[in-house]
């Protein structure tokens, strides 16, 4: 695998189209959850409002240099991840970057946003992102352990660390995904997923229902068009990973679609049904019924 | 009558040293050393003493070429000396100190002077 | 060659001849006793040249005309000649110590002074039993008056309990001799030997009551009361004295009577000194009077040697110059410490910080405590390697093993007061300084230095004082006068050519170990120029840990590596001890590394089997089942040095105290030295089992664990120094983890982490030392929005917790890489588990760090603070740029390494064609990344500036703050407990529990001797009682049972 | 009551060590090889016709030197604490004796030369009869010690004690050096002709040294009886 210049228009469209489809997604997903709720939920289309309304937004202060640079490593993470994985198996032209590195450069990519985001979440001086910051960090360790377990399980069973040569491996039928061939690693990995997204009952980094806390607390006009452009395309990219690990990968785009979708919806199911955690219970959660999952998986592999 | 020397010997040695490790008071102690050492002494001398023979001095009574045959062992007398001499230096001292610990301190209990310790 | 009965006559002759003179003569009579002394040492001192170099034989010397066993005769061999010198020359440079009291007391001091060297001169040279005795009895009569030398008014009641043992051991002595004159015929010591069997039939008992009697002599322990009391209360120049030519003398003796009671007595001569050696060195932890402790090492020291005299059935050849070698450096450095105790006001251990404004005092307590220890390059140093080594290969465990236990006991108390000496509040009492006092010290540091010269020389493993690196290091001990900025130039300079020097000779492994002690020693160097003045001692400590690690890397041998090794350590634990607080920690640093450095001596002891000359590459030939304690034993050593958890507490404070140049030094360097030896072990002795178990694998468990815990300890740490300390713990045991996984990759990782972890380590303490410089403290909760005020600082910093984390695009990223290849092929799979816990937490402090320090809210007192100084930021600087490099050209320095590690594990390596590095399962493409990840972050920036090109500036608390406005900077700043939800989590993993085994150990010790001591009444009858005591215990052990 | 009960333990203990001693004891019934050496060589090779004497002056003079030191020492280290004691104590004025009575006084005139006499009678022939240095200077120095009980007030000159100490023990020591370089080793006595056996001028130095170990003896012994009197009198 070589880089070839062709490679930066195909990646381009894959950042439009997943772009487009994390927009209309989490707008999509807004609304399940509020309809859950017995509330009507946002239309379909208001992010892109939201996305357009906040990057024409001319008010515009800064807390200093890190501040400032924080969104651009929130959304470098997001789309450095996405194109460091193949999207759609077998298809040259979606294989995006992937030369640059294997599955092991996505795992530690994905911390890359974070780290960024918590520096200029920082130099806000907001005590409230400051504790956010703290408290992600808490859960993201306790949660990110199972899954770093099941991507070893996983590595070990196909006996490679290329994500495209994983995918290869679970061609064939629905049987042969990893969900059937190490299930122990798949559900130690989505149990890992469900602290990731930011969803209930792993959302008290965020508080999104109360006062404004978290990292992005001082974030607004086009450094929050940013973080909102980020939040649309990280949870793609990282259930790409999932998909591709998983669930056997997507040949094309409308089951790339679908596995996204579904794959979303499982933390959609858990958040609706379940209160929140406190951080330390998270931790607690994680160690105590995720992790023993991930040590099965890699002793039975 | 050797046998007997040296058991007087022995028993003096330990009445010395049961006077010297009982008696608080230092002179007391100096003294049951001094007896001691008359044991010891009375031990070494025993040692040398031989059945039925003489002093080793040469004389009308023992000539040159019978001496081997007629004289005690000469040695153990030569170091009884030496070690009589050397109590004698010991004692001296001992009672130097003595002297000098009852002027600074004027008690001869033994037992007073601890204030090295541990 | 004069003829030796002549220094017994002119001792006597003086004696004598001082009594003519008027008592108001007293200038003629002491210039006549020094010159008696002075010619006494001369006529021991040709016969040691004669001996050792001239090829003169050993002579007997005869007296009254009359062949020996008839007369009395005496003999001067080699040994004798040296004690005789030692002698004469302690008692000539004790009376000029002794100068003002010998003024006041007359001639009559003098002439006792003259007996009494006489005396132990003629103690070492008779061959006859009872002019040994009468010898003796004249040693102690004169000890008894030059006792009364001391002001101390306890001295009286000291000497008089002394008398009174005496007594009981003359009374015993004599019944002896003449008990064994009845059983032999003779009172020649040769003719008794030869006549041992006779001897041991009819007068074994006779011979007891003489060995036991002259055993006493020696104050073993417990039976010693009143030496105690002695050496605590009489002058310190008749200590030093007594502790260094009588208990010689006394040993010698012992020496001789063991030639008449042949090998069955042998064992009782160890076991008397074995007990001495640890008891005496324990009791000595509780104290803290200066001259007691002393007393109590003496007892140790002549223990030990009692207990090499024991073991001269398998020392051969070499029982002279161990036993000398112990002696020696032992006779030299109690009888400086008592001279330099007599310089000091106190007598509280604390009370000699009065040296310290005195650095060639110093230099002379340093080198009397060295010797003491034995660290190199002292004679006791080669002693104690040829001891541990023969009793290893005799099979003589457990023998060694206390050994090892007491010398580490010792080493403990000493440090300890070496700490003191260094770091305690100053009294106000300033050094006695009269020029002849302080000449006397000087004169037994010079002998000190001699005798490890002529040691090392002697030594059949090449003189430690004739390798370039040390003497580098000692040379600047010339050079403390001079400037820092000419002394660091001087250093610099040195570090780089000496890399230069060995460049070619280096195989790839060793390439990157020099580069990063050599190189990257000179690089944290610069950051030295920031320091004004002389930094007295600084430079001789730091180039001797450089010196001890790059002889480290080159060494071919056991004993070179062994010698390195315990330079760098002494070199290191200075260095750390210069750390405003670090008394403590420096001490349980000194402890652990050379608890650590004994194993490493008992493992090679036990690997090489007696064979000297021991090359590392032999350590591969060692068989079952003995390879695998040696193993054990090496790594537990090395694993000492890298802080695997366990043993890991020395290093939180060690680090975090250290001056700010110095903490890179000993994190960033020092530590690699534990994975050099690792290095060397697994690449010599590959897996080891013991009772089934894969010792490499219980390392993986270790390692994983240091990790976990080193990166969990971290988070909780308020300091910032701290924090970086135990990170160091966890980045060792990453790099314990890859060594002991035993596959290729895994040690490719070890070596991706000893570059990463040098630089990224001494970027970031340099980064908080420069910080901590300017805030005034290293708490980081006191610290907060310093970004604008120190932005070099700030990218410090951040490029090196990116590059700690190994996020991509840096270099730690290419550590993490290996290691996910490289635990595809290991072994073991649940040791990883803990590693993968302890990879993100790694994040958690690596963030608090940054954040808490340079993010949040800044404080009024430090609004006004500047930049780091210039020679702070240089060597960041240059490190972020080697970072930079190393993240995108990784395979300059690890495809050599990689192709190296290949005769060791030739499959799973990796390829290095183009610009992608590919394993058996993944590839990574370093410039690739860089390249991908600079492009999204310039273009996502630069649509940023476009929307939002007039963003403006805000005051500190201008923010969204539920409809108030902060205005307290430390009520805004979330920096303290940072982390509390994850110590409810998991903080009882955190437990101390570690540190509370240590602590209750050492509590033990400390208890036990402070309980035990208790038995030393300070009643001189009670102490005839222990004295009797022992002779009866003795008996039992012996003749009854 | 438990230090006795200790201390007799201990001593059983010792006690035992003792009598296993005395049981393995055999009294010899030939002389041993040095003694024999002794009984035979003596006449011919020192001349002294008391053994013991060439022995302690001979064959071991190297002990009796170390003896003669003892004292010495012992002399010089009970003069250095007493010349303390008494710097201390001499401005307290001196206590009134009761004089010492008539027959006291008269008798030691009477009795100190012929104690002088016999005690240098004593220490010339000790190469022939049993005494020597030792026995003759602690007679000399009981003379002294009677002279002292008449009159304790009675000053001695110490410079004359310790003149006479010195210049003897150097003579002892010079004789012993002479030996080196004119006979067979340090302390040879046969630097003079050892002369027919049982004559006072015989057995070579033997009576010279023995004489002024009497000499230093006796001094030593006086040095202490003086320095200890003079204490008291203060």
């Amino acid at each position: 695998m070589e880089f070839e210049w062709i490679k930066i228009p195909y990646s381009l469209l894959t950042l439009f189209i997943v772009i487009n489809f994390g927009l209309l997604l989490t707008a999509l997903i807004q609304k399940i959850g509020a309809r859950v709720g017995r509330r009507h939920g946002i239309p379909i289309y208001q992010n892109y409002i939201d996305l357009i309304k906040n990057y024409a937004i001319r008010s515009s202060i800064t807390h200093g240099f890190m501040f400032y640079l924080g969104p651009v490593f929130r959304l470098s993470g997001g789309v450095g991840l996405l194109l460091f994985v193949p999207t759609i198996y077998g298809s040259e032209m979606f294989s995006n970057l992937s030369f640059a590195g294997d599955l092991i450069l996505a795992l530690y990519f994905v911390f890359f946003g974070a780290l960024g985001m918590a520096l200029g979440a920082g130099e806000s001086g907001h005590p409230h992102a400051a504790i956010g910051v703290s408290r992600g960090l808490s859960q993201m360790t306790a949660a990110e352990l199972p899954f770093a377990l099941a991507v070893f399980s996983v590595a070990l069973q196909y006996q490679t660390l290329s994500v495209t040569d994983i995918v290869a491996a679970q061609q064939g039928g629905v049987l042969n995904w990893t969900l059937f061939t190490n299930p122990f690693a798949v559900t130690a990995a989505m149990f890992s997923f469900l602290g990731s997204m930011m969803r209930p009952p792993f959302d008290v980094v965020l508080a999104p229902q109360e006062i404004p806390i978290g990292p992005p607390t001082e974030y607004h006009s086009s450094y929050l068009a940013l973080m909102q452009t980020n939040r649309v395309i990280f949870p793609v990219a990282k259930i790409v990973i999932y998909m591709n690990l998983f669930f056997g990968g997507a040949a094309s785009w409308p089951v790339f679609f679908l596995k996204v979708f579904l794959i979303y919806m499982v933390s959609v199911f858990v958040g609706v049904a379940f209160p929140r955690f406190r951080v330390e219970q998270s931790i607690r959660w994680f160690l105590i019924w995720a992790m023993p999952l991930g040590i099965l998986a890699i002793v039975l592999v | 009558m050797s046998y007997i020397a040296m058991t007087t010997g022995f028993i003096l040695i330990l009445i010395g040293f049961y006077g010297a490790l009982t008696n608080r008071n230092i002179l007391r102690m100096i003294i049951a050393f001094t007896v001691a050492n008359t044991g010891v002494n009375l031990v070494l001398v025993a040692v040398g003493y031989m059945r039925g023979r003489t002093a080793p001095i040469l004389d009308a009574a023992v000539p040159v070429t019978e001496a081997a045959a007629r004289i005690i062992d000469p040695i153990p007398q030569a170091l009884v000396l030496t070690a009589i001499v050397i109590g004698v230096g010991v004692t001296a001292l001992m009672l130097a100190f003595v002297y000098k610990l009852y002027a600074t301190r004027g008690s001869l209990d033994i037992s007073n002077y601890t204030e090295l310790k541990w | 060659m004069v003829n030796a009965i002549f220094i017994i006559a002119t001792g006597l002759g003086t004696a004598f001849l001082l009594g003519l003179l008027k008592d108001e003569w007293r200038t003629a009579a002491y210039g006549i006793t020094l010159a008696a002394l002075a010619l006494m040492s001369w006529i021991a001192a040709s016969w040691v040249a004669a001996l050792a170099w001239g090829g003169a034989a050993t002579v007997d010397i005869f007296t009254a005309g009359t062949e020996p066993p008839f007369a009395i005769n005496l003999r001067m061999g080699l040994p004798e000649a040296v004690l005789t010198l030692l002698v004469n020359l302690a008692s000539l440079l004790a009376a000029v110590y002794l100068r003002d009291t010998m003024f006041k007391q007359g001639r009559r001091a003098m002439a006792v002074l003259l007996i009494f060297a006489m005396a132990l001169c003629g103690i070492i040279l008779t061959r006859d039993l009872f002019n040994l005795f009468v010898f003796f009895e004249l040693t102690v009569i004169s000890t008894g008056g030059l006792i009364l030398l001391s002001r101390d008014k306890r001295a009286l009641g000291a000497g008089f309990k002394y008398l009174i043992a005496s007594q009981v051991i003359s009374i015993l002595l004599l019944v002896g001799i003449i008990f064994s004159y009845h059983a032999t015929g003779t009172l020649n010591i040769d003719g008794m030997a030869s006549m041992s069997a006779q001897l041991l039939q009819g007068g074994s008992l006779a011979f007891f009551l003489m060995f036991i009697a002259i055993v006493a002599e020696l104050k073993p322990f417990p039976a010693n009361g009143w030496a105690l009391d002695i050496y605590e209360s009489a002058h310190p120049a008749f200590s030093a004295m007594l502790s260094a030519a009588a208990g010689s003398a006394a040993l010698f003796a012992v020496d001789k009577l063991l030639l008449i009671g042949g090998t069955q007595w042998l064992p009782v001569a160890t076991a008397i000194g074995i007990v001495s050696f640890i008891g005496a060195n324990l009791f000595a932890l509780a104290q803290n009077v200066d001259r007691r402790t002393l007393g109590y090492s003496s007892i140790a020291q002549i223990g030990l040697v009692l207990t090499v005299l024991g073991q001269r059935d398998i020392l051969g050849d070499s029982y002279l110059y161990i036993a000398g070698g112990i002696l020696l450096a032992h006779a030299i450095s109690k009888a400086g410490l008592y001279w330099l105790s007599g310089l000091v006001e106190g007598r509280e251990l604390t009370a000699w910080t009065a040296l310290r404004g005195r650095p060639l005092l110093i230099f002379a307590f340093v080198t009397f405590l060295a010797l003491l220890i034995g660290l190199p390059p002292f004679p006791g140093f080669y002693a104690k390697w040829d001891l541990i080594h023969t009793l290893a290969a005799q099979d003589r465990i457990m023998l060694l093993t206390l050994i090892l236990f007491g010398a580490l006991i010792e080493a403990g108390y000493l440090f300890r007061w070496f700490g003191y000496v260094i770091k305690r509040e100053q009294t106000t009492e300033r050094v006695a300084c009269t020029p002849h006092k302080v000449a006397v010290v000087y004169g037994a540091v010079i002998a000190g230095w001699t005798a490890a010269y002529l040691w090392g020389n002697l030594s059949p493993h090449g003189n430690l004082l004739h390798t370039l690196p040390l003497l580098f290091a000692l040379g600047f001990l010339l050079l403390e006068w001079l400037p820092v900025w000419i002394k660091n130039t001087i250093a610099i300079i040195g570090l780089v050519a000496w890399f230069i020097l060995g460049f070619p000779d280096y195989d790839p492994l060793q390439l990157i170990f020099a580069a990063v002690i050599l190189i990257g020693g000179a690089l944290i160097l610069l950051s030295s120029y920031h320091v004004q003045g002389r930094r007295i001692g600084f430079y001789p400590s730091a180039m001797l840990m450089y010196a001890g690690l790059a002889m480290l890397i080159t060494a071919d041998d056991s004993f070179s590596f062994f010698a390195a090794w315990e330079s760098l350590t002494v070199g290191s634990y200075f260095l750390i001890l210069r750390g405003k607080h670090s008394e403590p920690h420096a001490l349980s640093y000194i402890i652990f590394s050379l608890g650590g450095a004994f194993l490493i001596l008992a493992g090679f002891a036990l690997a090489s089997q007696g064979v000297m000359d021991f090359q590392l590459q032999a350590l591969g030939q060692v068989t079952e089942p003995l390879s695998a304690w040696v193993f054990m034993l090496l790594a537990i050593g090395f694993m000492t040095k890298t802080a695997a958890i366990g043993v890991h507490i020395w290093l939180p404070g060690a680090h975090a105290e250290a001056e700010t140049d110095v903490s890179p030094m000993v994190s960033g360097i020092l530590l690699k030295a534990g994975l050099f030896g690792l290095f060397m072990l697994l690449m010599n002795m590959g897996k080891q089992q013991l009772y089934g178990i894969e010792l490499t694998h219980v390392m993986l468990w270790i390692g994983a664990l240091s990790a976990l815990l080193g990166n969990l300890m971290a988070i909780f740490q308020e300091d910032a120094k701290r924090l970086l300390a135990y990170s160091s713990i966890g980045q060792m045991g990453y790099a314990l983890f890859g060594l002991a996984m035993m596959n290729h990759l895994g040690w490719l990782m070890a070596l991706m982490f000893v570059i990463n972890h040098y630089i990224y380590k001494s970027m970031l303490f340099l980064s908080v030392g420069g910080i901590a410089k300017r805030t005034g403290t290293r708490e980081m909760y006191r610290m907060g929005g310093l970004i604008t005020l120190m932005p070099l600082s700030f990218i410090a910093v951040l490029i090196g917790i990116i590059a700690v984390s190994g996020v991509p695009p840096l270099s730690g990223f290419g550590g993490r890489w290996i290691f996910y290849n490289a635990i595809m092929t290991a072994d073991h799979r649940l040791p990883m588990i803990i590693i993968f816990l302890a990879g993100p937490i790694a994040f958690l402090y690596l963030f608090r760090l940054i954040h808490t320090i340079f993010l949040g809210q800044l404080k009024d007192e430090h609004r006004r603070l500047k930049e780091a100084p210039f020679w702070l930021i240089l060597p960041q600087m240059i490190y972020v740029a080697c970072l930079l490099i190393f993240a995108v050209v990784p395979g300059m320095a690890l495809r050599h390494v990689d192709s190296y590690l290949n005769q060791f594990f030739p499959n799973h390596g990796l390829n290095w064609e183009g610009l992608t590095i590919t394993s058996s399962f993944g590839y990574w493409s370093p410039i690739s990344i860089m390249l991908v990840i600079g492009t999204i972050f310039a273009t996502v920036l630069a649509w940023l500036l476009f929307v939002n090109r007039k963003a403006q500036k805000v005051k500190q608390f201008n923010m969204v703050f539920a409809a108030e406005r902060p205005y307290r900077p430390e009520t805004t700043h979330y920096a303290w407990n940072f982390f509390a939800p994850y110590r409810k989590a998991l903080g009882f993993l955190t437990q101390p529990l570690v540190t509370r085994f240590w602590e209750a150990l050492t509590d033990l010790l400390h208890s036990l001797a402070e309980l035990l001591r208790r038995f030393y009444c300070g009643n001189g009858q009670t102490y005839a009682i222990h004295l009797l005591g022992f002779v009866v215990v003795v008996y039992l052990l012996k003749v009854g049972l | 009551m438990i230090k006795r009960l200790v201390v007799l333990l201990l001593l059983a203990g010792i006690g035992a060590i003792f009598m296993s001693l005395l049981l393995g004891y055999t009294p010899d019934n030939e002389l041993n090889l040095t003694a024999r050496y002794y009984a035979e060589h003596t006449a011919q090779d020192i001349g002294a016709a008391n053994i013991v004497t060439a022995i302690i002056v001979t064959y071991r003079g190297l002990d009796t030197l170390g003896e003669v030191t003892v004292l010495f020492l012992t002399a010089a280290i009970v003069g250095l604490v007493l010349a303390q004691g008494r710097q201390q104590n001499s401005q307290r004025s001196q206590r009134k004796l009761p004089e010492s009575g008539e027959l006291l006084q008269t008798g030691s005139l009477l009795l100190t030369p012929l104690i002088l006499l016999l005690g240098v009678y004593v220490f010339v022939n000790g190469h022939l009869t049993p005494g020597g240095g030792f026995q003759g200077g602690a007679i000399l120095a009981s003379a002294i010690l009677l002279m002292l009980l008449t009159d304790p007030m009675r000053h001695f000159s110490h410079r004359l004690i310790s003149v006479l100490e010195s210049i003897s023990g150097l003579i002892f020591i010079t004789i012993g050096v002479l030996g080196i370089i004119y006979a067979g080793g340090f302390l040879d006595n046969r630097i003079l002709p050892t002369g027919s056996l049982g004559q006072l001028f015989s057995a070579g130095v033997i009576p010279i040294i023995y004489s002024f170990i009497g000499l230093k003896v006796g001094a030593e012994f006086s040095s202490m009886l003086v320095n200890l009197s003079e204490t008291e009198g203060s």
